[in-house]
Protein backbone atom coordinates (compact mmCIF):
# COMPACT_ATOMS: atom_id res chain seq x y z
CA UNK A 1 0.00 0.00 0.00
CA UNK A 2 2.20 2.65 -1.29
CA UNK A 3 1.55 6.59 -2.21
CA UNK A 4 4.34 8.24 -4.07
CA UNK A 5 4.32 11.88 -5.45
CA UNK A 6 7.28 12.70 -7.60
CA UNK A 7 7.76 15.49 -10.56
CA UNK A 8 9.41 12.44 -12.67
CA UNK A 9 7.87 9.95 -15.45
CA UNK A 10 6.82 6.33 -13.95
CA UNK A 11 6.86 2.57 -16.31
CA UNK A 12 3.85 1.06 -15.55
CA UNK A 13 5.56 -2.71 -15.70
CA UNK A 14 8.38 -1.68 -13.57
CA UNK A 15 5.49 -0.31 -11.12
CA UNK A 16 3.46 -3.55 -11.44
CA UNK A 17 6.39 -5.62 -11.15
CA UNK A 18 7.50 -4.04 -7.84
CA UNK A 19 3.51 -4.15 -6.81
CA UNK A 20 3.19 -8.13 -7.13
CA UNK A 21 6.94 -8.67 -6.24
CA UNK A 22 7.02 -12.24 -7.39
CA UNK A 23 3.78 -13.21 -4.87
CA UNK A 24 1.28 -15.99 -6.69
CA UNK A 25 -2.16 -15.01 -4.54
CA UNK A 26 -2.60 -12.82 -6.99
CA UNK A 27 -5.32 -13.06 -10.03
CA UNK A 28 -6.24 -9.68 -11.28
CA UNK A 29 -4.12 -6.92 -11.89
CA UNK A 30 -5.70 -3.59 -12.49
CA UNK A 31 -3.84 -0.06 -13.34
CA UNK A 32 -5.39 3.41 -14.15
CA UNK A 33 -3.32 5.58 -15.75
CA UNK A 34 -3.86 9.51 -16.10
CA UNK A 35 -2.33 11.34 -19.40
CA UNK A 36 -2.14 15.26 -20.85
CA UNK A 37 -5.39 15.34 -22.78
CA UNK A 38 -4.52 18.24 -25.98
CA UNK A 39 -7.75 19.88 -26.56
CA UNK A 40 -9.51 19.14 -29.87
CA UNK A 41 -8.28 21.66 -31.37
CA UNK A 42 -4.40 21.24 -30.56
CA UNK A 43 -3.91 23.90 -28.12
CA UNK A 44 -2.93 22.90 -25.33
CA UNK A 45 1.06 23.60 -24.74
CA UNK A 46 1.18 22.02 -21.24
CA UNK A 47 -0.02 21.26 -17.87
CA UNK A 48 1.16 22.63 -14.67
CA UNK A 49 0.14 20.15 -11.34
CA UNK A 50 0.37 22.31 -8.11
CA UNK A 51 -0.22 19.93 -5.04
CA UNK A 52 -0.64 20.84 -0.86
CA UNK A 53 3.21 18.91 -0.05
CA UNK A 54 2.08 16.77 3.31
CA UNK A 55 -1.52 16.96 2.56
CA UNK A 56 -1.47 15.06 -0.36
CA UNK A 57 0.13 12.45 1.07
CA UNK A 58 -2.15 12.11 4.19
CA UNK A 59 -5.04 12.53 1.74
CA UNK A 60 -4.22 9.99 -0.90
CA UNK A 61 -2.86 7.48 2.59
CA UNK A 62 -6.37 7.84 4.18
CA UNK A 63 -8.21 7.07 0.57
CA UNK A 64 -6.16 4.27 -0.06
CA UNK A 65 -6.63 2.86 3.79
CA UNK A 66 -10.96 3.23 3.18
CA UNK A 67 -10.38 1.14 -0.56
CA UNK A 68 -8.61 -1.67 1.88
CA UNK A 69 -11.27 -1.69 3.86
CA UNK A 70 -14.01 -2.04 1.37
CA UNK A 71 -12.22 -4.47 -0.72
CA UNK A 72 -10.31 -7.93 -0.70
CA UNK A 73 -6.83 -6.50 -2.08
CA UNK A 74 -3.47 -7.98 -2.01
CA UNK A 75 -1.34 -4.39 -2.75
CA UNK A 76 -2.53 -1.04 -3.63
CA UNK A 77 -0.66 2.07 -5.26
CA UNK A 78 -1.10 5.58 -6.27
CA UNK A 79 2.21 7.49 -8.04
CA UNK A 80 1.30 11.06 -8.84
CA UNK A 81 3.35 13.39 -10.75
CA UNK A 82 3.35 17.31 -10.01
CA UNK A 83 5.24 19.83 -12.16
CA UNK A 84 4.83 20.37 -15.86
CA UNK A 85 3.79 18.15 -18.44
CA UNK A 86 3.21 18.31 -22.10
CA UNK A 87 0.20 16.39 -24.27
CA UNK A 88 0.76 13.14 -23.91
CA UNK A 89 2.57 12.96 -20.73
CA UNK A 90 1.63 10.46 -18.14
CA UNK A 91 0.34 12.52 -14.70
CA UNK A 92 -0.49 9.49 -12.38
CA UNK A 93 -1.45 6.05 -11.83
CA UNK A 94 -2.96 3.82 -9.49
CA UNK A 95 -2.87 0.29 -9.53
CA UNK A 96 -5.02 -2.27 -7.52
CA UNK A 97 -3.91 -5.80 -7.43
CA UNK A 98 -6.79 -8.60 -5.73
CA UNK A 99 -7.35 -12.05 -6.01
CA UNK A 100 -10.88 -11.67 -8.00
CA UNK A 101 -11.14 -8.78 -11.01
CA UNK A 102 -14.00 -7.32 -9.49
CA UNK A 103 -11.91 -6.52 -6.45
CA UNK A 104 -9.66 -4.82 -8.16
CA UNK A 105 -11.86 -2.76 -10.95
CA UNK A 106 -14.05 -1.52 -8.19
CA UNK A 107 -11.23 -0.57 -5.99
CA UNK A 108 -9.34 1.16 -8.82
CA UNK A 109 -12.55 3.13 -9.64
CA UNK A 110 -12.69 4.08 -6.03
CA UNK A 111 -9.28 4.91 -5.79
CA UNK A 112 -10.03 7.64 -8.92
CA UNK A 113 -12.63 9.12 -7.61
CA UNK A 114 -11.91 10.24 -4.95
CA UNK A 115 -8.46 11.20 -5.91
CA UNK A 116 -10.11 13.49 -8.23
CA UNK A 117 -12.11 15.65 -5.43
CA UNK A 118 -10.48 14.88 -2.45
CA UNK A 119 -6.90 15.07 -2.94
CA UNK A 120 -5.26 18.57 -2.94
CA UNK A 121 -4.28 18.60 -6.91
CA UNK A 122 -4.84 21.69 -9.10
CA UNK A 123 -4.34 21.88 -12.75
CA UNK A 124 -3.20 24.93 -14.80
CA UNK A 125 -3.66 25.06 -18.40
CA UNK A 126 -1.16 26.94 -20.80
CA UNK A 127 -2.69 27.18 -24.39
CA UNK A 128 -1.80 29.34 -27.18
CA UNK A 129 -4.65 31.77 -25.89
CA UNK A 130 -3.51 32.29 -22.54
CA UNK A 131 -3.24 30.07 -19.39
CA UNK A 132 -6.15 29.16 -16.62
CA UNK A 133 -7.08 27.20 -13.94
CA UNK A 134 -8.95 23.71 -15.19
CA UNK A 135 -12.70 23.81 -13.34
CA UNK A 136 -13.43 21.00 -11.31
CA UNK A 137 -16.37 18.69 -12.62
CA UNK A 138 -19.56 18.86 -11.11
CA UNK A 139 -19.84 15.08 -12.34
CA UNK A 140 -16.94 14.54 -10.30
CA UNK A 141 -18.16 15.45 -7.14
CA UNK A 142 -21.45 13.52 -8.11
CA UNK A 143 -19.11 10.49 -9.00
CA UNK A 144 -18.56 10.00 -5.23
CA UNK A 145 -22.25 8.97 -4.68
CA UNK A 146 -22.09 5.91 -5.94
CA UNK A 147 -19.69 4.57 -3.24
CA UNK A 148 -21.98 6.22 -0.48
CA UNK A 149 -24.31 3.02 -0.06
CA UNK A 150 -21.18 0.77 0.40
CA UNK A 151 -20.31 3.10 3.37
CA UNK B 1 -17.21 34.09 28.70
CA UNK B 2 -13.16 33.44 28.26
CA UNK B 3 -11.97 36.14 26.18
CA UNK B 4 -10.91 35.14 22.96
CA UNK B 5 -6.95 34.26 23.17
CA UNK B 6 -4.71 35.98 20.13
CA UNK B 7 -3.54 32.96 18.17
CA UNK B 8 -0.81 32.03 15.66
CA UNK B 9 -2.01 29.86 12.70
CA UNK B 10 0.11 29.03 9.43
CA UNK B 11 -2.32 30.35 6.21
CA UNK B 12 -1.67 28.44 2.80
CA UNK B 13 -2.89 29.53 -0.47
CA UNK B 14 -2.84 27.29 -3.28
CA UNK B 15 -3.86 27.19 -7.34
CA UNK B 16 -5.44 30.56 -8.20
CA UNK B 17 -5.99 31.64 -4.45
CA UNK B 18 -2.05 31.62 -4.30
CA UNK B 19 -1.96 33.72 -7.08
CA UNK B 20 -5.17 36.58 -6.30
CA UNK B 21 -3.43 36.67 -3.03
CA UNK B 22 0.06 36.60 -4.56
CA UNK B 23 1.90 34.52 -1.63
CA UNK B 24 1.95 30.82 -0.86
CA UNK B 25 2.03 31.10 2.96
CA UNK B 26 1.59 33.45 5.82
CA UNK B 27 1.61 33.58 9.68
CA UNK B 28 -1.87 35.34 10.81
CA UNK B 29 -2.51 36.51 14.09
CA UNK B 30 -5.84 36.66 15.17
CA UNK B 31 -8.70 35.99 17.52
CA UNK B 32 -10.84 34.41 15.31
CA UNK B 33 -12.82 31.86 16.88
CA UNK B 34 -13.73 30.25 14.07
CA UNK B 35 -12.58 29.76 10.08
CA UNK B 36 -15.03 31.61 8.68
CA UNK B 37 -14.38 34.40 11.20
CA UNK B 38 -11.12 34.56 10.00
CA UNK B 39 -11.94 34.41 6.72
CA UNK B 40 -13.90 38.08 7.27
CA UNK B 41 -10.60 39.23 9.02
CA UNK B 42 -8.58 38.72 6.60
CA UNK B 43 -11.13 39.79 3.25
CA UNK B 44 -10.99 42.87 5.04
CA UNK B 45 -7.25 43.35 4.77
CA UNK B 46 -7.16 44.66 1.31
CA UNK B 47 -8.58 44.39 -2.75
CA UNK B 48 -6.63 40.86 -3.26
CA UNK B 49 -8.10 39.18 0.01
CA UNK B 50 -11.35 40.35 -0.37
CA UNK B 51 -11.62 39.25 -4.14
CA UNK B 52 -9.96 35.88 -3.16
CA UNK B 53 -12.43 35.28 -0.61
CA UNK B 54 -15.42 36.99 -2.22
CA UNK B 55 -17.08 33.71 -3.38
CA UNK B 56 -17.01 31.12 -0.79
CA UNK B 57 -18.71 28.08 -2.38
CA UNK B 58 -15.58 27.92 -4.50
CA UNK B 59 -13.35 27.71 -1.67
CA UNK B 60 -12.55 24.36 -0.13
CA UNK B 61 -10.61 24.55 3.03
CA UNK B 62 -8.20 22.15 4.85
CA UNK B 63 -7.29 22.52 8.93
CA UNK B 64 -4.35 20.85 9.75
CA UNK B 65 -4.28 19.52 6.58
CA UNK B 66 -7.57 17.79 6.49
CA UNK B 67 -10.60 18.94 4.71
CA UNK B 68 -12.72 20.66 6.75
CA UNK B 69 -15.49 23.50 6.92
CA UNK B 70 -15.63 26.80 7.86
CA UNK B 71 -17.55 26.22 10.52
CA UNK B 72 -14.29 24.74 12.29
CA UNK B 73 -13.06 25.84 15.82
CA UNK B 74 -9.69 27.22 15.71
CA UNK B 75 -8.69 25.74 18.45
CA UNK B 76 -5.05 24.15 18.50
CA UNK B 77 -5.04 24.50 14.44
CA UNK B 78 -0.93 25.26 13.44
CA UNK B 79 -2.05 24.96 9.91
CA UNK B 80 -5.05 26.44 6.85
CA UNK B 81 -5.04 26.17 3.59
CA UNK B 82 -7.47 27.64 1.51
CA UNK B 83 -7.71 26.37 -2.15
CA UNK B 84 -10.44 26.15 -5.28
CA UNK B 85 -12.10 22.40 -5.58
CA UNK B 86 -9.32 19.86 -6.54
CA UNK B 87 -8.46 18.59 -10.03
CA UNK B 88 -6.21 16.16 -9.50
CA UNK B 89 -6.09 12.69 -11.44
CA UNK C 1 -8.30 -2.22 -31.79
CA UNK C 2 -5.93 -5.29 -31.82
CA UNK C 3 -6.61 -8.98 -30.42
CA UNK C 4 -3.56 -11.07 -30.30
CA UNK C 5 -3.19 -15.06 -29.19
CA UNK C 6 0.36 -16.11 -27.90
CA UNK C 7 2.09 -18.53 -26.39
CA UNK C 8 4.92 -16.14 -25.30
CA UNK C 9 4.39 -13.50 -22.19
CA UNK C 10 4.11 -9.86 -22.73
CA UNK C 11 4.93 -5.86 -21.56
CA UNK C 12 1.65 -4.38 -20.00
CA UNK C 13 4.43 -0.61 -21.02
CA UNK C 14 5.07 -2.16 -24.39
CA UNK C 15 1.69 -2.83 -25.71
CA UNK C 16 0.39 0.26 -23.70
CA UNK C 17 2.82 2.28 -25.83
CA UNK C 18 2.32 0.90 -29.07
CA UNK C 19 -1.95 1.54 -28.27
CA UNK C 20 -1.33 5.09 -27.25
CA UNK C 21 1.41 5.42 -30.29
CA UNK C 22 2.28 8.97 -29.24
CA UNK C 23 -1.52 10.06 -29.94
CA UNK C 24 -1.94 12.99 -27.70
CA UNK C 25 -5.94 12.67 -27.81
CA UNK C 26 -6.38 9.81 -24.66
CA UNK C 27 -7.09 11.17 -20.81
CA UNK C 28 -7.50 7.60 -19.44
CA UNK C 29 -5.87 4.47 -20.04
CA UNK C 30 -6.72 1.23 -18.05
CA UNK C 31 -5.12 -2.00 -18.49
CA UNK C 32 -6.50 -5.18 -17.12
CA UNK C 33 -3.58 -7.83 -16.69
CA UNK C 34 -5.14 -11.52 -15.52
CA UNK C 35 -2.61 -13.64 -13.36
CA UNK C 36 -2.36 -17.59 -12.48
CA UNK C 37 -3.16 -17.24 -9.06
CA UNK C 38 -1.99 -19.94 -6.81
CA UNK C 39 -4.41 -21.96 -4.67
CA UNK C 40 -4.45 -21.05 -0.65
CA UNK C 41 -2.45 -24.10 0.18
CA UNK C 42 -0.31 -23.21 -2.55
CA UNK C 43 -0.77 -26.74 -4.43
CA UNK C 44 -1.40 -25.22 -8.02
CA UNK C 45 2.45 -26.33 -10.05
CA UNK C 46 0.69 -25.10 -13.79
CA UNK C 47 -2.03 -23.83 -15.55
CA UNK C 48 -2.88 -24.92 -19.23
CA UNK C 49 -4.68 -23.20 -21.59
CA UNK C 50 -6.51 -24.30 -24.52
CA UNK C 51 -8.10 -22.28 -27.33
CA UNK C 52 -9.83 -22.71 -30.28
CA UNK C 53 -7.62 -21.12 -32.81
CA UNK C 54 -10.08 -19.29 -35.49
CA UNK C 55 -13.16 -19.22 -33.40
CA UNK C 56 -10.92 -17.04 -30.43
CA UNK C 57 -9.93 -14.15 -32.78
CA UNK C 58 -13.58 -13.76 -33.81
CA UNK C 59 -15.28 -14.06 -31.02
CA UNK C 60 -12.25 -11.63 -29.21
CA UNK C 61 -13.16 -9.23 -32.33
CA UNK C 62 -16.78 -9.48 -32.07
CA UNK C 63 -16.54 -8.38 -28.12
CA UNK C 64 -14.18 -5.68 -29.00
CA UNK C 65 -16.36 -4.19 -31.71
CA UNK C 66 -19.80 -3.99 -29.42
CA UNK C 67 -17.37 -2.33 -26.83
CA UNK C 68 -16.47 0.15 -29.61
CA UNK C 69 -20.30 0.64 -30.15
CA UNK C 70 -20.84 0.96 -26.67
CA UNK C 71 -18.25 3.54 -25.92
CA UNK C 72 -16.07 6.35 -26.67
CA UNK C 73 -12.66 5.04 -27.36
CA UNK C 74 -9.40 6.01 -28.94
CA UNK C 75 -7.59 2.72 -28.74
CA UNK C 76 -8.31 -0.89 -27.78
CA UNK C 77 -6.81 -4.21 -26.99
CA UNK C 78 -6.67 -7.30 -26.08
CA UNK C 79 -3.96 -9.95 -25.54
CA UNK C 80 -4.41 -13.77 -24.48
CA UNK C 81 -1.93 -16.39 -24.24
CA UNK C 82 -1.91 -20.12 -24.29
CA UNK C 83 -0.31 -22.93 -23.26
CA UNK C 84 1.55 -23.75 -19.76
CA UNK C 85 2.06 -21.43 -17.08
CA UNK C 86 3.33 -21.30 -13.23
CA UNK C 87 1.60 -19.29 -10.38
CA UNK C 88 2.44 -15.71 -10.80
CA UNK C 89 2.36 -15.54 -14.35
CA UNK C 90 0.36 -13.04 -16.66
CA UNK C 91 -2.16 -14.94 -18.58
CA UNK C 92 -3.66 -11.89 -20.73
CA UNK C 93 -4.34 -8.35 -20.50
CA UNK C 94 -7.04 -5.93 -22.11
CA UNK C 95 -6.37 -2.38 -22.26
CA UNK C 96 -8.50 0.54 -22.98
CA UNK C 97 -8.02 3.94 -24.29
CA UNK C 98 -10.41 7.01 -23.84
CA UNK C 99 -10.99 10.62 -23.42
CA UNK C 100 -12.26 9.75 -20.34
CA UNK C 101 -11.75 7.42 -17.10
CA UNK C 102 -15.56 6.21 -17.10
CA UNK C 103 -15.71 4.86 -20.93
CA UNK C 104 -12.12 3.16 -20.63
CA UNK C 105 -13.23 1.74 -16.82
CA UNK C 106 -16.32 0.48 -17.86
CA UNK C 107 -15.03 -0.46 -21.60
CA UNK C 108 -12.08 -2.88 -19.53
CA UNK C 109 -14.99 -4.48 -17.58
CA UNK C 110 -16.96 -5.22 -20.49
CA UNK C 111 -14.33 -7.10 -22.21
CA UNK C 112 -13.55 -8.90 -19.31
CA UNK C 113 -16.59 -9.89 -18.56
CA UNK C 114 -17.99 -11.13 -22.15
CA UNK C 115 -14.06 -12.76 -22.59
CA UNK C 116 -14.69 -14.54 -19.29
CA UNK C 117 -17.53 -15.93 -20.83
CA UNK C 118 -17.58 -15.90 -24.50
CA UNK C 119 -14.12 -16.70 -25.84
CA UNK C 120 -13.27 -19.77 -26.36
CA UNK C 121 -10.68 -20.49 -23.81
CA UNK C 122 -10.24 -23.14 -21.15
CA UNK C 123 -7.94 -23.49 -17.94
CA UNK C 124 -6.49 -26.90 -17.00
CA UNK C 125 -4.98 -27.17 -13.47
CA UNK C 126 -2.66 -29.25 -12.64
CA UNK C 127 -1.77 -29.28 -8.70
CA UNK C 128 0.01 -31.90 -6.58
CA UNK C 129 -3.17 -33.98 -6.17
CA UNK C 130 -4.26 -33.97 -9.91
CA UNK C 131 -5.09 -32.23 -13.13
CA UNK C 132 -8.33 -31.18 -13.57
CA UNK C 133 -10.67 -28.80 -15.62
CA UNK C 134 -11.62 -25.27 -14.24
CA UNK C 135 -14.93 -24.79 -13.79
CA UNK C 136 -16.96 -22.15 -15.15
CA UNK C 137 -18.20 -19.75 -12.25
CA UNK C 138 -21.91 -18.72 -12.59
CA UNK C 139 -21.34 -14.99 -11.26
CA UNK C 140 -19.37 -15.06 -14.77
CA UNK C 141 -22.62 -16.07 -16.64
CA UNK C 142 -24.71 -13.67 -14.16
CA UNK C 143 -21.71 -10.59 -14.93
CA UNK C 144 -22.76 -10.36 -18.56
CA UNK C 145 -26.61 -9.52 -17.07
CA UNK C 146 -25.75 -6.60 -15.62
CA UNK C 147 -24.51 -4.83 -19.45
CA UNK C 148 -28.08 -6.19 -20.67
CA UNK C 149 -29.44 -2.71 -20.05
CA UNK C 150 -27.38 -0.53 -22.24
CA UNK C 151 -27.87 -2.95 -25.18
CA UNK D 1 -41.14 -33.44 -47.30
CA UNK D 2 -37.15 -33.45 -48.76
CA UNK D 3 -35.20 -36.30 -47.97
CA UNK D 4 -32.21 -35.60 -45.66
CA UNK D 5 -29.13 -35.00 -47.81
CA UNK D 6 -25.73 -36.80 -46.55
CA UNK D 7 -23.27 -34.49 -45.73
CA UNK D 8 -20.01 -33.71 -44.57
CA UNK D 9 -19.02 -31.67 -41.12
CA UNK D 10 -15.56 -31.03 -39.35
CA UNK D 11 -16.46 -32.35 -36.00
CA UNK D 12 -14.37 -30.62 -32.75
CA UNK D 13 -14.11 -30.93 -29.21
CA UNK D 14 -12.35 -28.82 -26.69
CA UNK D 15 -10.73 -30.05 -22.69
CA UNK D 16 -12.49 -32.38 -20.69
CA UNK D 17 -14.57 -33.44 -24.03
CA UNK D 18 -11.50 -33.59 -26.32
CA UNK D 19 -10.48 -35.70 -23.37
CA UNK D 20 -13.51 -37.99 -23.27
CA UNK D 21 -14.06 -38.30 -26.54
CA UNK D 22 -9.89 -38.89 -27.24
CA UNK D 23 -9.92 -36.65 -30.47
CA UNK D 24 -9.60 -33.40 -30.83
CA UNK D 25 -11.41 -33.78 -34.62
CA UNK D 26 -12.80 -35.79 -37.16
CA UNK D 27 -14.98 -35.41 -39.86
CA UNK D 28 -18.91 -36.79 -39.28
CA UNK D 29 -20.78 -37.82 -42.41
CA UNK D 30 -24.43 -37.64 -41.39
CA UNK D 31 -27.61 -37.05 -42.59
CA UNK D 32 -28.79 -35.24 -38.87
CA UNK D 33 -30.87 -32.21 -39.78
CA UNK D 34 -29.51 -30.45 -36.25
CA UNK D 35 -26.89 -30.60 -34.10
CA UNK D 36 -29.27 -31.98 -31.18
CA UNK D 37 -29.87 -34.91 -34.36
CA UNK D 38 -26.31 -35.12 -35.02
CA UNK D 39 -25.44 -35.42 -30.38
CA UNK D 40 -28.11 -38.03 -30.72
CA UNK D 41 -26.08 -40.47 -33.25
CA UNK D 42 -22.74 -39.60 -32.01
CA UNK D 43 -23.80 -40.64 -28.72
CA UNK D 44 -24.99 -43.89 -29.80
CA UNK D 45 -21.30 -45.02 -31.33
CA UNK D 46 -19.67 -46.00 -27.91
CA UNK D 47 -19.62 -45.03 -24.03
CA UNK D 48 -17.11 -42.75 -24.39
CA UNK D 49 -19.46 -40.50 -26.91
CA UNK D 50 -22.09 -41.59 -24.84
CA UNK D 51 -20.51 -40.41 -22.02
CA UNK D 52 -19.16 -37.05 -23.29
CA UNK D 53 -22.39 -35.89 -24.13
CA UNK D 54 -24.47 -37.58 -21.22
CA UNK D 55 -24.81 -34.22 -19.84
CA UNK D 56 -25.71 -31.56 -22.38
CA UNK D 57 -26.21 -28.36 -20.22
CA UNK D 58 -22.60 -28.54 -19.54
CA UNK D 59 -22.06 -28.37 -23.10
CA UNK D 60 -21.61 -25.17 -25.65
CA UNK D 61 -21.34 -25.56 -29.34
CA UNK D 62 -20.07 -23.60 -31.77
CA UNK D 63 -21.47 -23.79 -34.95
CA UNK D 64 -19.15 -22.11 -38.09
CA UNK D 65 -16.95 -20.26 -35.07
CA UNK D 66 -19.52 -18.74 -33.51
CA UNK D 67 -21.90 -19.78 -30.22
CA UNK D 68 -25.03 -21.41 -31.07
CA UNK D 69 -27.65 -23.87 -29.61
CA UNK D 70 -28.83 -27.53 -30.23
CA UNK D 71 -31.47 -26.77 -32.73
CA UNK D 72 -29.26 -24.95 -34.96
CA UNK D 73 -30.28 -26.17 -38.58
CA UNK D 74 -26.84 -28.82 -39.85
CA UNK D 75 -27.50 -26.75 -43.79
CA UNK D 76 -24.57 -25.51 -44.77
CA UNK D 77 -22.58 -26.22 -41.61
CA UNK D 78 -19.11 -26.75 -42.18
CA UNK D 79 -17.85 -26.63 -38.73
CA UNK D 80 -19.18 -27.55 -35.41
CA UNK D 81 -17.28 -27.66 -31.92
CA UNK D 82 -18.18 -29.20 -28.48
CA UNK D 83 -17.10 -27.66 -25.48
CA UNK D 84 -17.56 -26.95 -21.85
CA UNK D 85 -18.20 -23.74 -20.52
CA UNK D 86 -15.65 -21.10 -21.31
CA UNK D 87 -12.56 -20.28 -18.46
CA UNK D 88 -10.90 -17.37 -19.87
CA UNK D 89 -9.04 -14.49 -18.57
Amino acid sequence: MTVRLQEEDFDVSVEAEALLGGRDDVGALVTFVGIVRNRDDGSLLSLELEHYPGMTEKALGSIEQEAISRWSLNASLIVHRYGKMIPGERIMMVATAAGHRRDAFAAAEFLMDYLKSRAPFWKKEHTTTGSDWVDALPEDERALGRWADDA
Amino acid sequence: MASAARKKIRVMYFAWMRERIGIPAEMVETSALTVGELVRELSTRDDRYALAFSDLASIRVAVDQELSGFGHALDDVEELAFFPPMTGG
